[in-house]
Parts: structure tokens; C-alpha cells; sequence
């Protein structure tokens, strides 16, 4: 099984090779780069964390459902550890032979590694202070992620 | 029976400790050992009434039953990407 | 004016790094890749050619619309001349705050490149032959691109 | 007055060459100055009866007014990406 998790930084070029082929027309992809800024606050860096056993088995499934829905081939790597701004912390790359599907992949993918994937990320700002990120803040409650249950 | 919780992110700050052995009765759900749990560690109490939840590193639910030797994952807002 | 067409190889990297920035935190980037197969057939190489002040001038246009349609930086190129199976004929990178303008205007400068800029595909097949490639055959006959005039 | 037209790819085979300068009666349209092409050169005929064109390096229409010194281009289905 391929990890998805790296604490090295990613190189967005060898997930395009990964998912390139010579029948394959065309690579969607998306990089996730940390940004400056978060709220208006200047951020210096970030360290993402992960409870990790189970970020690959999501990424694992969220993979194996967009392969199974599109004829495409996926890369997918997270990164771990503390990031400077500028840096990727996430990189999708998406082979198919046609383009409609990779770009539906590539989406899918990301979407999903969002709302599932058990990755936490604590923001140092330029002012001393530390946070971690909250994407629901100011929304409504916590909602389940997905009505999954298990065979009892 | 007997079940492990892990604690991550913000939850780890809030009780001071990533993993923790709990004591569960049969038939217990994920809902149960979430309130035993608040009962053992004072922290607990900060975390939100319906956290999301996983057993076994699947997404789960309060009403997902437990058994002998799960492990149960209290997980904080993601913030993956 | 940026060149949108090159007779270089193409560096991806490159363009992800011109609509990069600080305050940016995703980037969406398509690759068209050459096959090694059309319709079936093996396919050895490809020749690309333009009329090539006005693919220019189309893709600035292109270009353009996305900047103004969506908050993105974009870039843009495509190769001319010959290209093996395998090289990367067209890149776009779409640099934004969030991701689903990115993936939104990445979609757009592709489908409209392959839409509205003048450029021919020449097929040199294993068995010798050689074709112009048309992207309406069997579909019906050729319609306007668009129906834009001009001040008379 | 006078236009210069453009020929690329198959078309430009069709003809045998990628430029052609042609006179054009005033008020002619990019339609007039196809249907001049065809009688000028033989080739022109395997043109498609409503092909793509361009005039000033933008696409065009076959009713557009041409005037004098414009830049017609004829564009076979394109192929690009």
C-alpha cells in the first residue's frame, strides 16, 4: 500500500509522472499551498498533524471510490510536520484519457480529503500566538461526517 | 470489556492526554463511552456534546455499538488541505 | 504580452510558480499530455502549428475572461512544432485563495483553448500515414465558433 | 480594394498554398471573398461550404464586412490541447 502521509516535502512533479501514461490524455491537479494570511492574521507557519493510521485508510478509500467512479488514475499525498508558507501540503494528480473525468476525479478527491481525512493543523502567528484551525468555526454544530455505520 | 480512546488536536489539549483505556459495559455504544468518559476526565467537559467520531479508523456514530477492544477516536473539526 | 505558445518543452512547475503567491492558497493546473493511440490506432508522433498571431491574440483573450470571471491568476501555454508521445502539449495553472474558482477557471481556459484557438494537430501514425486531426469528424458540419462580429 | 486570405492546415493542402492576396468589390463580406476563392482556385472547392474564419485574428462570421486590407483566415476544425 502506497502512504499517503509525508513529512518530506512533496514533489507535485512525480505524482503527474505517477498517473501519466502513454494512452492517457490528460492530468488534472490540485496543490494545496499554506498560505500567509488565515482571518486577516499574518501566519509565519503551520504544522499539520494527523491521527495517522486512519488518514491512510481514508485516503485509501476516498482514492479507491474515485477510481471506481471515473475512468482515472489518482496520486494523492499529504503532508505532515511543520510547513513554511509557500509550502504544499497537499497534492492531487488525476490521469485520464479524457479531461471531463479528471477534472471531476481531482475535485472529488480534494473535497473529500477535506470533509474526511483526520488532519489537524495548528497556525503560528506572527504574534506569538497559536491556534488550532477550526473550518467549522462560526458555522453551526458539528455534523457526523458520513451516516457510516459498521456490520454489528 | 474494554475500550481505548484517542484524543487529537484540540480534544488531546483539552484533557491532557492523547490515548486513555476505558472500562465499558456490554453492549456499550460510542454515545456511552463518550459519557463515562467525561465522567473520568474533568478536560472532557470541552469537548462539543456530538463530536465527530470513529471506530476502528472508520467514520462513525454516536449510536455505532463498541466492542471488546475497540478503538474509539474523538476527532476535532478536520482541517486537512 | 506573455507568449502563450512555445517550441520548448513545456515546464509545469514553472507556470505553478507564476500564479503562486503568498496569499494564494490553491492552485488547479491541466496538463495535455500526446497520446500514444487515436481512435484506436498507434499514433508515433504529433506536429503542432498555429496561425500563430491570432492564437496569441485568443489565448490573451481567454486569459482575460477568466481573470475577470473569477479571482485567479492564470497561466497559459502551448507547445508548436513536434512532440512525442508522452510530452506535455498544453499547461494551465490557475493560482487562487480558494479552491473552487481555481478548478472553476481551469476548466474554462481548457475547454475555450480547445474552442477558440487556432491550432492544428498533425498524426503521424506506425503505418506511415499521416492526418490532419478533426475534432468534428462525425459529428455535423462545422458551426461558428462563436458569433462575435465587429464594429463596421 | 484588396484582401489578403489565410489558409492553414487542410485547407492550406487543399489549395497548395498557406496566402492568398485577393481583390474585393467594396462592401464585400467574408462570404463574397470565400465564393471569389473558389472561382480563383481550383483547390478552394473541397473547403467546406460554411467554414470557420477569422478576420483580424478574431473569429468572424461569414455575413462580417471585410474592407480594404484586412486579414481573412480560413480555420479547419481546430485541434488544439
Amino acid at each position: 500500500m502506497p502512504s499517503y502521509l509525508t513529512r518530506a516535502p512533496i514533489d507535485p512533479t512525480a505524482l503527474v509522472a505517477a498517473v501519466s501514461g502513454a494512452e492517457l490524455g490528460g492530468v488534472a491537479t490540485f496543490l494545496g499551498v499554506v498560505r500567509n494570511h488565515q482571518d486577516g492574521q499574518p501566519v509565519l507557519r503551520l504544522e499539520y498533524s494527523a491521527y495517522e493510521a486512519m488518514a491512510e485508510a481514508e485516503s485509501a478509500r476516498i482514492v479507491a471510490e474515485a477510481v471506481e467512479r471515473w475512468p482515472v488514475r489518482v496520486a494523492l499525498r499529504h503532508r505532515l510536520g511543520e510547513l513554511a508558507i509557500g509550502e504544499v501540503a497537499v497534492a492531487i494528480a488525476v490521469g485520464s484519457a479524457h479531461r471531463a473525468p479528471a477534472f471531476e476525479a481531482c475535485r472529488y478527491v480534494i473535497e473529500e480529503v477535506k470533509r474526511r481525512v483526520p488532519i489537524w493543523k495548528k497556525e503560528f502567528f506572527a504574534d506569538g500566538s497559536v491556534r488550532w484551525v477550526d473550518p467549522t468555526a462560526g458555522r453551526e454544530a458539528t455534523r457526523p461526517v458520513a451516516p457510516i455505520g459498521r456490520e454489528v | 470489556m474494554s475500550v481505548r480512546v484517542l484524543l487529537f488536536a484540540t480534544y488531546a489539549d483539552l484533557v491532557g492526554t492523547g490515548s486513555v483505556e476505558l472500562p465499558a459495559p456490554p453492549a456499550s455504544t460510542v454515545a456511552d463511552v463518550l459519557a463515562h468518559l467525561r465522567g473520568a476526565l474533568p478536560g472532557a467537559a470541552g469537548i462539543p456534546e456530538r463530536p465527530l467520531v470513529a471506530v476502528n479508523q472508520m467514520h462513525a456514530r454516536l449510536d455505532t455499538p463498541i466492542r471488546d477492544g475497540d478503538e474509539l477516536a474523538l476527532l476535532p473539526p478536520m482541517a486537512g488541505g
